[in-house]
């Protein structure tokens, strides 16, 4: 057991707690930060995979601790993440803002509707 | 002198952690949310004081110096005003929400 | 070298909590605090990780935009508020069917943690092949390397995804927000504590952000990293009410924020020509190149970046008390 | 040294952990905040140690980063606490007079 399995055993977990979260959480918002749990856990994977490929090369002394290529590929990922943060909150909002609902449920009801909606 | 100052490093990080579990004890323990901000006050700026105070003769490079201690002015300027910002968020909810609008008047830049 | 096992296994838990509280927390707003907590120990993680450009990204953007974002959309959706997601079965999908999504989730996460201990063991790394072949790019850090040299194409694509998503977000606004400003950066009541904070912080906060950008040739950081950095002071202006939120119709702004992208592929097309490839720089300009596309990519995605915070253009809420 | 500096980075995170309880605890959404700053700074404190000791690349920039965004959360929190009261004072949704309300499908 290193570093390297112990977070990419942490990122299994945490790709299987917000896959949970994703599908379970009626709430969209809940839905956005769980899907941001998957995520971090797939990075976590690449993080992973990275340290073990740097740590075959450290003991050749190029200075390298990790494989730079997957460090890059998560740095692109995290800023995807972020922009599909951005316009899913927008989305949510808007979406609270036009019908006051912020499940993605047609049918079901929002357990607290907001005061003065039911008889617009 | 290495000794010496290793020996500084040791008192001064060891005095630092004491201050983060005291903090941590204060806020498990202190009976309200401003006792517990108090507590939180006491680890931010002396926890982490003493802990960079005790890095400073493990680093060679004066720019390392410098980034140490900009970290700890930085966190004392976030520590205190996070501490005047939750104070004033906690107050209104014992009796004064009215002043709670925003109120965006010019800023002294425009 | 136990003893950082313990710290490593210390951190793992402490993060798989935080996620387990992220996903059980009863409102929105509690598992959004425990998300920013978890953006920063996550950053801990990669510097354990040994993926110090990594680190510095996720704790930009894990701890620090994303829980603006969130915070905000938190705030704004707390009157309709929600939802417990463990016990109570009257909201959400029937226990049964939670149940059966726990296992599989479950199963999921298991196989994931069997492949990570079944990985090959030599690793397979392309660490060597960027490593000797670093000083032809001249620039020192190997992730900029492969971000602007050998795989330039990836990041092209991430600086233009912003504009995209600035374009979704904005074309949320309704007819009438249309001519307003964007309205997520909303100011608190002014206190002198807030305003001294955004008076005393920007400052230091562009100084440390050239500083990003201009060591991210050769040690950690680097574009993105300096840009959310500028990104978040300017957020701090607005919120603090020192500043207007920009007007999404500025051209000087629009501008800015196409203006690496084009930037980009302009010195991309170029070296069709002047080098062999699309994206290819000419033999001896590889370094002065990358930082001139990371210069501008800066000023494009900081200004995208602000966009993206404030959402899209809202009519003015209080067009009486604001001017 | 390089033992004692980890072990000190391993007790101060063992310790702000601890902290955690008081983010499932609240009772108050400030309280949790509290506690997330606390982690913050314990967070950086031994991210210092863990640097120092272990030689780590680019780490004091990153406390830099860590501790120039620490005060963001307070402030969105206050603003949030500042829009939530605005809207729990209306009677209905007070936030805008928005002819596009009435046409709910």
């Amino acid at each position: 057991m290193n570093g390297a399995t112990l977070f990419g055993l942490c990122g299994a977990g945490l790709i299987g707690l917000g896959l949970y979260g994703l599908i379970c959480h009626p709430g969209a918002l809940r839905k956005v930060l769980a899907f941001n749990l998957i995520g971090s856990g797939v990075f976590l994977l690449f993080g992973a995979i990275a340290r073990r490929g740097g740590g075959v090369l450290s003991s050749a002394g190029t200075g390298i601790d990790s494989d730079p290529v997957p460090q890059a590929l998560v740095i692109t990922g995290l800023v995807v993440a972020f922009a599909a943060t951005a316009i899913a909150v927008a989305l949510l909002l808007r979406l609270a803002e036009t019908t006051g609902r912020t499940t993605l449920d047609p049918n079901g009801s929002d357990p607290a509707p907001p005061a003065g909606r039911k008889e617009a | 002198m290495s000794a010496l100052l290793d020996g500084f490093t040791v008192v001064a990080v060891s005095l630092g952690a004491l201050f983060f579990l005291a903090g941590t004890l204060g806020l498990l323990r202190f009976p309200d949310t401003l006792a517990r901000l108090h507590a939180l006050s006491a680890a931010d700026n002396l926890g982490l004081g003493l802990v960079v105070l005790g890095l400073l003769p493990q680093v060679a490079s004066p720019l390392g110096w410098i980034g140490l201690i900009a970290v700890w002015l930085l966190a004392l300027l976030a520590s205190g005003t996070v501490s005047q910002l939750l104070a004033g968020a906690v107050r209104p909810l014992d009796g004064a929400e009215t002043q709670a609008r925003d109120n965006p008047a010019e800023g002294p830049f425009s | 070298m136990t003893i950082s096992l313990v710290v490593d296994i210390g951190l793992a838990l402490v993060v798989l909590s935080l996620a387990l509280w992220i996903i059980a927390a009863t409102t929105v707003y509690r598992a959004v605090i425990g998300f920013i907590v978890y953006g920063l120990l996550l950053a801990i993680v990669w510097v354990r990780l040994g993926a110090a450009d990594v680190a510095l990204t996720e704790a930009a953007l894990g701890g620090g935009l994303t829980g603006l974002l969130l915070l905000g959309a938190a705030a704004r959706l707390s009157h309709h508020e929600c939802v417990p997601v463990f016990g109570r079965p009257a909201a959400g999908p029937v226990v049964g069917f939670r149940l059966l999504v726990g296992i599989l989730c479950t199963l999921i996460a298991a196989g994931l943690a069997a492949v990570v201990l079944l990985l090959p063991e030599p690793a397979p790394s392309l660490a060597s092949e960027v490593a000797s072949n670093l000083p032809a790019t001249g620039v020192g850090n190997p992730v900029t390397a492969v971000l602007l040299a050998y795989r330039a194409i990836d990041t092209l694509l991430e600086a233009v995804v912003l504009v995209p998503a600035m374009i979704g977000v904005w074309s949320l606004a309704t007819d009438q927000g249309w001519s307003g400003r964007p309205g997520f950066l909303t100011p608190a009541r002014r206190t002198s504590a807030l305003t001294l904070l955004a008076q005393v912080l920007p400052p230091v906060g562009i100084v440390f952000g050239i500083h990003l950008f201009w060591i991210g040739a050769d040690h950690p950081g680097g574009k993105f990293q300096a840009a959310v950095v500028l990104a978040a002071m300017w957020a701090l202006v607005l919120l603090a009410g020192l500043r207007e939120p920009p007007r999404v119709g500025s051209p000087p702004l629009r501008l800015a924020v196409v203006v690496g992208p084009l930037v980009f592929i302009g010195i991309g097309v170029s070296g069709i020509w002047l080098a062999d490839a699309f994206l290819a720089y000419p033999a001896g300009y590889a370094k002065p190149m990358i930082l001139a596309i990371e210069a501008v990519l800066t000023l494009s995605i900081t200004v995208a970046l602000v966009f993206l915070l404030a959402g899209p253009p809202a009519a003015d809420r209080s067009a009486d008390g604001r001017r | 040294m390089t033992e004692f500096l980890l072990a000190a980075a391993a007790f101060v995170l063992g310790t702000v952990a601890l902290g955690v309880l008081r983010i499932l605890r609240g009772p108050a959404d400030a309280d949790r905040l509290l506690a997330a700053q606390l982690l913050g700074t314990g967070g950086v404190a031994s991210l210092l140690l863990l640097g120092v000791a272990t030689n780590a690349a680019g780490v004091t920039d990153l406390a830099l980063l860590l501790v120039l965004l620490a005060a963001f959360a307070s402030v969105a929190f206050v603003t949030g606490a500042a829009v939530r009261a605005t809207k729990a004072a209306g009677p209905t949704r007070p936030s805008a007079p928005n002819p596009q309300r009435g046409g709910e499908a």
